[in-house]
């Protein structure tokens, strides 16, 4: 289980081909990548996260944990970044690795769900007017964790 | 004890951590403190429904003690992901 | 959307790099790769995967057509090779990429379903005795497209 | 009519394919006419559930016509992925 929080950049390819290359003969790998978009209304130019230092690794090892508890995974990988991002830059990726496919989809799946609503992050998208507004929390992301 | 604000709370009240003394026996007398200070207070916890707070890095509630605790942080929802 | 079948092998952080990289800005991006592992029974020492090249490519296809339709994708990638492969070697994966975490999950696990008991190819597992025993259907996997 | 045959189909039938004259109605019809040729298409054909049909490289199944087909396909259920 690997989990990181950074501010640079990551590679997606060579972290896919490693995490991959690990986990040999596990038969399924899934990955999931996250993308700075444009927002729903306006003109985004800039994505902001701000995390809280002290709590993130924690929080994040917690969630893996679990996944790793309740499915049959091999190994499982979080990286997240914070910082500022623009349009196209990724933000995070999980991968999971296990000997079923089903168990690889659900826990990538359930990484994603804890990760967007209980993980320390929160994202602020400056505008190109120069007006600046935080992401408000989705009730559907919310909603998202009770099926787990 | 120290208090942490992040996000949208931190903006509000004007700065991310502060150290205070406190006899606070809950979260929810801790706010209630906090809140008759000055008014950018009163602002940043005039909902709580909209807040969430982590006790020692951990995610609590409003209820929990503070019996122990060296660092309360307040923020909105997570949006990580 | 690419559809790719081949006896050689793919390059997976690049495929995986290449894909994201080219819908910048859908948000989520999911991949799945299918890799050898040892059967449950017996030591296998290569797996010989069959399939009917007239139809092959039709069927991936159509099967990316419809998930295409179904959810709100930007793009979809398929890349599964026949042959002879051994354990560790990447038989398959699929991409997906959406505004959404949920459909580009669901499509890639619709891709999945529908590879497995819908596409014309057949896995024969060589072990290392010398026998070698056809894969049979799971009735799991038939029962996984019910869902869809 | 060319007829194909795949993974343990071709080996059980000894080839992979084969061109015949037939004016079988539907593919069970076909199935029919094979099955009475010899032991080792007997032996391929004992059991109907354990097989599937392409006709003209599309999935189909064993009660469909044979009008104006050029391709048959027999094979066992598909393992893909």
């Amino acid at each position: 289980m690997q989990i990181r929080v950074q501010q640079a950049p990551f590679d997606l390819g060579a972290e896919t081909e490693a995490f991959a290359d690990a986990v040999d003969g596990a038969g399924a790998v899934v990955t999931f990548t996250g993308v700075v978009r444009e927002a729903d209304t306006g003109e985004m130019t800039a994505m902001e996260i701000e995390h809280y230092p002290g709590m993130t690794q924690k929080a994040l090892e917690k969630i893996a944990s679990e996944a790793m508890t309740r499915w049959d995974l091999a190994d499982a990988l979080v990286i997240h970044r914070h910082g500022r991002l623009e349009p196209g830059d990724r933000i995070m990726m999980v991968a999971t690795a296990s000997r079923h496919r089903k168990d690889a989809f659900e826990a990538a799946e359930y990484l994603m769900d804890y990760l967007k609503s209980r993980a320390p992050f929160w994202k602020k998208e400056i505008l190109s007017g120069g007006e600046a507004e935080w992401v408000a929390a989705k009730d559907a992301d919310e909603d998202a964790l009770k099926r787990w | 004890m120290d208090i942490l604000y992040f996000a949208w709370v931190r903006e509000r009240i004007g700065l991310p951590r502060e150290s205070i003394e406190s006899s606070a026996a809950t979260v929810a007398d801790l706010v209630e403190e906090l809140r008759a200070r000055e008014q950018r207070y009163e602002a940043a916890f005039a909902d709580l429904s909209a807040l969430r707070v982590a006790l020692d890095q951990e995610l609590s509630d409003f209820d929990a003690s503070l019996e122990g605790v060296r660092e309360v942080a307040f923020f909105p929802p997570m949006t990580g992901g």
